[in-house]
């Protein structure tokens, strides 16, 4: 298998990129995450409006799968979210929770060849998320709540989330929560309302907690940390297109965000059409 | 009585007649033997006999019945058939083969294995070969337990196509003549199928020649037959054309041998009267 | 089905991205199942260890074969590398299976027939036993090639983006069209590479057809 | 090797039998997920296979829809199913999946089966006198069970792969582990998980292949173990010559 | 001259001997044939001529020259090989079936195909089938393509392993006297194997009777055979034994007939020289 790997590895389009990266395209990746994917889109089509040759490498899965093609310049801008960047790749152990903590701690954190541009105010972070019935019918409100539920409660989210430090142990820690975890993956709003889980862990800038009528929960003892769109670029280009990019980040509000994400979901408008109209609106095209 | 062919045709889709209007009478009792070169339509008389071929057009009959007003599966269970190979179905033992056709008709099992182990020794097979399976036979012997099974049903009817064609010529002697003994025992009416000339002039009392499309271009007792061939196709079938049936006498070392049209020994005289 | 109006460019061009990344795993599969299955054929003491070892391959789950190959060979982790290496090892599984067989279906009197008439062993396999294992060979390579292209979509969970990208994608945004999309169109470019090889199969081996027509169709 | 190690490690470790997912329970729900699709896959698939086998007719068609079936992707179906059935009904949407997997490979070993038999025994059942459904039964069904568990077999090894999908929807088994693994970069879990599924698959491989043998009709075995296996000899060791020269 | 085999012997791993110390000279330009019943070694004695069998002891000469010495490969496409179905390449046409050898020993393509539709005539067939595969003819067409395959390379000798076991008796009666109008004008070096002892006297010049391990029973010309069988197993397979070659004379219809010891009759007679 081994003596095979070499042709193959010759039309990759990693080997590709490395290639033409030095050849001063921009390189922007994404998350496997249609609102991650939005966002890069928009920074894509700002550097192009700015002149820049771009080169999308979008849809590359988890962030521990991408984060050392980052690292090692194969990509140059990624849009990330403070919070979880800094948790899961950097300092599991943080203690910071405000976003301008958060902030700080993550440009401490981050490696030699990465810059952390500036952020923005829209945040798409983790939450503790429950039906708006489920809330009034249990006077909830903030999460420590739930302890006072007498009936068996059921977290639901991604697999992983049984391992994170904000998971089923972390909300025993914190809150004095009693969950059973199930991995409701991508279906989590799906079974909140279904009401096979009593408790999601549901992106904030997830529209569905508008349309749904889905209620997060305040998390006062800062289970979550704050997770605002943050863009991360090579240290070689990043002064460089921070001109470009920080503008945008600026005007990406947390109204805007879920406005970008229900025109992917509810008008079913590409990436493309998104970032374009959303760049014109914002004069930045 | 006996089975009758009365103008029997039979197309199949697609293909030209594979029996043109066919007319023959099988007396009850005798050999009558079809013989004819290969796709003549030999098979497809022998299947309109036990309707597993229905002629298009025309009418087969058995004791002077139309067979088509007689359900086909109750039929098939009163007709012995002996196929090429024996036909045995190859997950049943051997006294089960034999048996299948009374159990289908309700005899209780136990009897009817009874009575196919007496069937062995008919055919002249050792009982000790009940229990095996048809893969564990000889071909000669799987074709003796064709016949067993054919038997089985005490039909009046045996259809017998090719039976020997497929065993050796040392042991497809013998069946024959295994078969020559059993219907002196037996008195079935016999239709059965070759493409062996030689073979239809042993076993038959009947032997019809046929050409394609199962026209009839010759019957008759052998004998009549050599003496005299209808005509050049069956002068060629039986041989005559290469010689191998005008034969010559000749002497070496003392004895008289007798040799065919083109030189080839055919046997020694046993004593020369005229 | 608006959706898919919309975005036929996008479907299109997932397509050929599709395409690009199964098409070497079929080719590399056969490549290697050809010396593989030859050796199994050929050799009784390899044959079992070889025909158990490539089954074995396919009994791996995609979902985890996929991520752990970038461990163990040691690509970068975004490498398309990574889904044609998964994708060769299942097609090899399939295909190594159907070498051996059709070189087993090589009727005995034809191999001794082209012994006798004074073939050498190579060439006697490349002239000879090939071509006429041809048909079981191809019947394999359909099955492979149509499993890859299925299978291919699982690409996506790894960062390699094809049609799978409209199921996930379509999945997170709940647009029904836009995963039946993706699940036609895998289907139909599955079935479209099954009929060319099916093709390609009989204008390689026109003799698979030539028949008598009647008498071959003789009753028994 | 280390990856190997630690994964068989995970696989050890006590900690397999408590969490949210212990991987018996996982076994147990891969397994009652791959035995429920197949189960219903050959309840349709077996007797249309047959009806194929025994009349000859429809094989086109059949050969066709099992094709595209085949080439449909069972991932991008079960999320499809998902979301048109609802999270409810998670479980039916991936074992309607699963089942369409199955299909393909039971329809082919019916009717395969049949058509394995040679046509002069089914001939000779017809000419003794047996009806068809005592042909399709007694003769056609028996002797045509060898390949028909075959297909059978080729189904359930597909299917024990291809469940591991179904934790994308919190369908449960030996997916999740894999699933969660991915997403921590957890590589001993990942490989643990595949091994277990592997090792699953392996097992009912094995479980099949006797049950394959066991399905040969005494008597066919009886006459390969006398005749064909020395004409197999003879054509092996002739081979050899062959190879030598 | 011609082929000699000198007490060869061949064991087969796990077996008992197939050859058993085998010699006989097959003289230059003569038809010998080789009968015997299943598995008594004729095969394994033919390829040992074209070393498709080495011999465990002994060894087969070719004029004069132990096989052994001479490579294989090149031994093999200078003799011509006739196989029982043809053993053509279904995957080649027909001529180039034919043109195999040729184009093996590095003859220009067209110029062998070319010589393989001469060839095509020479066995008779029409040159209108040179582009089909062997797949469109029939099993005697298909013998025929063998032949003149084994031609192709002009040999002198021919090895024929049943070549007309396949066909069926009408065709097969034709296929032989082809073989012996080439054999007339081609003169080669024929070693025939056969179990149809009237295959075998009506083809060979010299027949070679072998019991199982190749055991020689008798050779000689078929008529001395005939007149003295060398014990009951030649009696037996000649077919003395069931009285078929013990030939009486009868008269029939004012003609003389010729009947066998089971009372079938044989033939006719042409004119009674004594
Ligand atoms: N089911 C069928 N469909 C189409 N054609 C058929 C069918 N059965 C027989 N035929 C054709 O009918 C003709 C007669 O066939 P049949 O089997 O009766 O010949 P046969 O004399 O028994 O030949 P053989 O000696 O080869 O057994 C042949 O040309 C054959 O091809
Ligand atoms: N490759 C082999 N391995 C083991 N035994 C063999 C092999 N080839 C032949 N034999 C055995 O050697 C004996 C002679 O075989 P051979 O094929 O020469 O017989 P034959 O006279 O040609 O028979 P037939 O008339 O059936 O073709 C047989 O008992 C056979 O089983
Ligand atoms: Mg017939
Ligand atoms: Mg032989």
């Amino acid at each position: 298998g081994c003596g095979s790997s070499d042709p193959l590895e010759e039309d990759t389009p990693a080997a590709e990129e490395s290639g033409s990266a030095a050849s001063d395209a921009i390189v922007v990746g994404s998350q496997a995450y249609y609102s991650n994917e939005i966002i890069a889109e928009i920074y894509a089509q700002a550097l192009e409006g700015a002149g820049y040759e771009v080169e999308r490498s979008f849809n590359i899965g988890q962030r521990d799968a991408y984060l050392p093609s980052l690292e090692s310049g194969e990509i140059d801008l990624f849009p990330e979210y403070s919070g979880s960047l800094l948790q899961q790749a950097y300092d599991p152990e943080t203690e910071a929770r405000t976003p301008d903590d958060v902030y700080a701690a993550l440009v401490d954190a981050l490696p030699e060849g990465l810059t952390a541009l500036e952020q923005s105010t829209a945040s798409d972070q983790d939450s503790y998320t429950v039906t708006a019935a489920f809330a009034e019918e249990n006077d909830l409100e903030e999460i420590g709540d739930l302890a006072d539920v007498d009936t068996p409660l059921t977290l639901g989210g991604p697999a992983e989330l049984e391992e994170r430090p904000y998971g089923p142990d972390g909300v025993k820690d914190v809150y004095g929560v009693d969950v059973a975890f199930s991995a409701t993956g991508d279906t989590t709003v799906e079974e909140l309302v279904a009401g096979t889980i009593q408790v999601g862990n549901v992106f904030t800038a997830d529209p569905r907690i508008e349309t749904e009528d889905l209620v997060p929960l305040d998390d006062p003892e800062g289970l979550f940390l704050a997770a605002n769109v943050v863009p991360i670029a090579s240290t070689d280009v990043a002064d460089e297109i921070a001109e470009v990019i920080d503008p945008v980040s600026a005007a990406l509000t947390p109204e805007g965000l879920v406005s970008l994400n229900v025109q992917s979901t509810e008008d079913q408008r590409s990436p493309e059409d998104i970032a374009a109209d959303w760049l014109a609106e914002n004069d930045l095209a | 009585m006996g089975i009758e062919f009365r103008s029997a045709s039979k197309s199949y889709p697609g293909g030209a007649k594979a029996v043109d209007d066919f007319s023959l009478h099988v007396p009850s009792r005798t050999t009558t033997v079809l013989v004819g070169s290969s796709g003549c339509g030999k098979t497809t008389l022998l299947r309109m006999v036990n309707r597993m071929v229905d002629p298009t057009e025309g009418a087969v009959l058995i004791d002077d019945e139309d067979v088509r007003t007689r359900d086909a599966v109750q039929l098939r269970r009163s007709i012995g058939y002996v196929m090429q190979n024996g036909g045995l179905l190859p997950h049943l033992r051997v006294v089960d083969n034999i048996a299948t056709v009374p159990v289908l008709q309700g005899a209780p099992r136990r009897q009817a294995r009874e009575r196919a182990r007496e069937l062995l020794e008919v055919v002249g097979l050792d009982a000790s070969l009940a229990e095996r399976y048809p893969g564990q036979l000889s071909g000669g012997q799987q074709q003796r337990v064709g016949v067993a099974r054919a038997l089985a049903a005490e039909p009046n009817i045996l259809l017998m196509d090719e039976p020997f064609g497929a065993v050796d010529p040392i042991v497809r002697a013998e069946l024959q003549r295994e078969l020559i003994r059993l219907q002196q025992e037996l008195g079935k009416t016999i239709l059965f199928v070759t493409h062996d000339i030689d073979e239809a002039f042993l076993l038959g009392d009947h032997v019809v020649i046929l050409d394609h499309g199962a026209r009839v271009v010759q019957q008759g007792s052998p004998a009549e037959i050599l003496a005299e061939p209808a005509d050049d196709f069956v002068r060629a079938f039986v041989g005559m054309g290469g010689g191998r049936r005008e034969l010559t006498l000749r002497e070496t070392d003392g004895r008289t041998v007798v040799v065919d049209g083109s030189g080839r020994v055919q046997g020694v005289l046993k004593d020369a009267t005229g | 089905m608006t959706w898919v109006a919309d975005n036929v460019g996008l479907i299109l061009q997932l397509t050929a991205e599709h395409l690009r990344q199964s098409a070497p795993p079929i080719l590399w599969g056969l490549l290697l199942a050809l010396p593989l299955g030859w050796l199994a054929h050929r050799s009784r003491v390899l044959r079992t260890p070889i025909v158990v070892t490539t089954g074995l391959l396919y009994t791996l789950p995609s979902l985890a074969l996929l991520p752990i190959l970038p461990v163990v060979f040691g690509f970068s982790a975004l490498s398309e590398a990574n889904l044609v290496v998964a994708l060769t090892i299942y097609a090899v599984a399939i295909l190594v299976r159907s070498v051996v067989d059709g070189l087993d279906s090589v009727d005995d009197d034809t191999r001794r027939s082209a012994v006798a008439l004074g073939y050498g062993p190579a060439r006697r396999f490349l002239a000879v036993e090939l071509p006429l294992a041809g048909p079981v060979i191809l019947a394999g390579l359909r099955v492979a090639a149509v499993s890859t292209i299925s299978l291919a979509t699982v690409g996506i969970l790894i960062g390699v983006t094809n049609l799978g990208y409209l199921f996930t994608n379509g999945f997170q945004r709940r647009i029904v069209p836009e995963i039946l999309a993706g699940v036609v169109a895998v289907a139909v470019v599955a079935l479209i590479v099954d009929l060319v090889l099916q093709i390609l199969g009989r204008l390689l081996m026109p003799w698979t057809r030539a028949t008598l027509p009647l008498q071959a169709g003789a009753p028994a | 090797m280390n990856l190997l190690l630690d994964a068989l490690a995970w696989l050890a470790s006590p900690e397999r039998l408590s969490g949210s997912h212990p991987l018996p329970r996982a076994f147990a729900e891969h397994l009652a997920l791959t035995f429920g699709s197949v189960a219903i896959a050959a309840l349709i698939a077996i007797p249309v296979g047959w009806l194929i086998g025994h009349t000859g007719r429809g094989r086109g068609i059949a050969v066709a829809l099992a094709g595209a079936a085949r080439a449909v992707p069972s991932f991008g179906l079960i999320l499809l199913l998902v979301l048109l059935v609802g999270v409810l009904h998670k479980v039916e949407a991936a074992v309607i999946a699963f089942v369409l997997l199955s299909i393909p490979s039971i329809l082919a070993g019916a009717y395969a089966g049949f058509e394995a038999i040679d046509r002069r025994t089914v001939d000779a059942a017809r000419a003794t006198g047996m009806s068809e459904a005592q042909i399709l039964w007694r003769v056609e069904a028996r002797l045509g069970l060898p390949l028909l568990v075959g297909g059978v077999r080729a189904a359930v090894l597909q299917v024990v792969a291809t469940a591991t999908l179904a934790a994308w929807v919190n369908v449960g088994g030996l997916g999740f582990d894999i699933l969660q693994g991915i997403q921590l970069r957890r590589f001993d879990q990942v490989l643990g998980g595949a091994i277990a599924v592997a090792v699953l698959a392996l097992v009912l491989d094995a479980a099949f292949a006797l049950l394959q043998r066991r399905a040969v009709p005494a008597g066919i075995l009886a006459s390969t173990s006398r005749r064909p296996r020395r004409a197999s000899r003879t054509r092996r060791s002739t081979e050899k010559e062959a190879l030598t020269t």
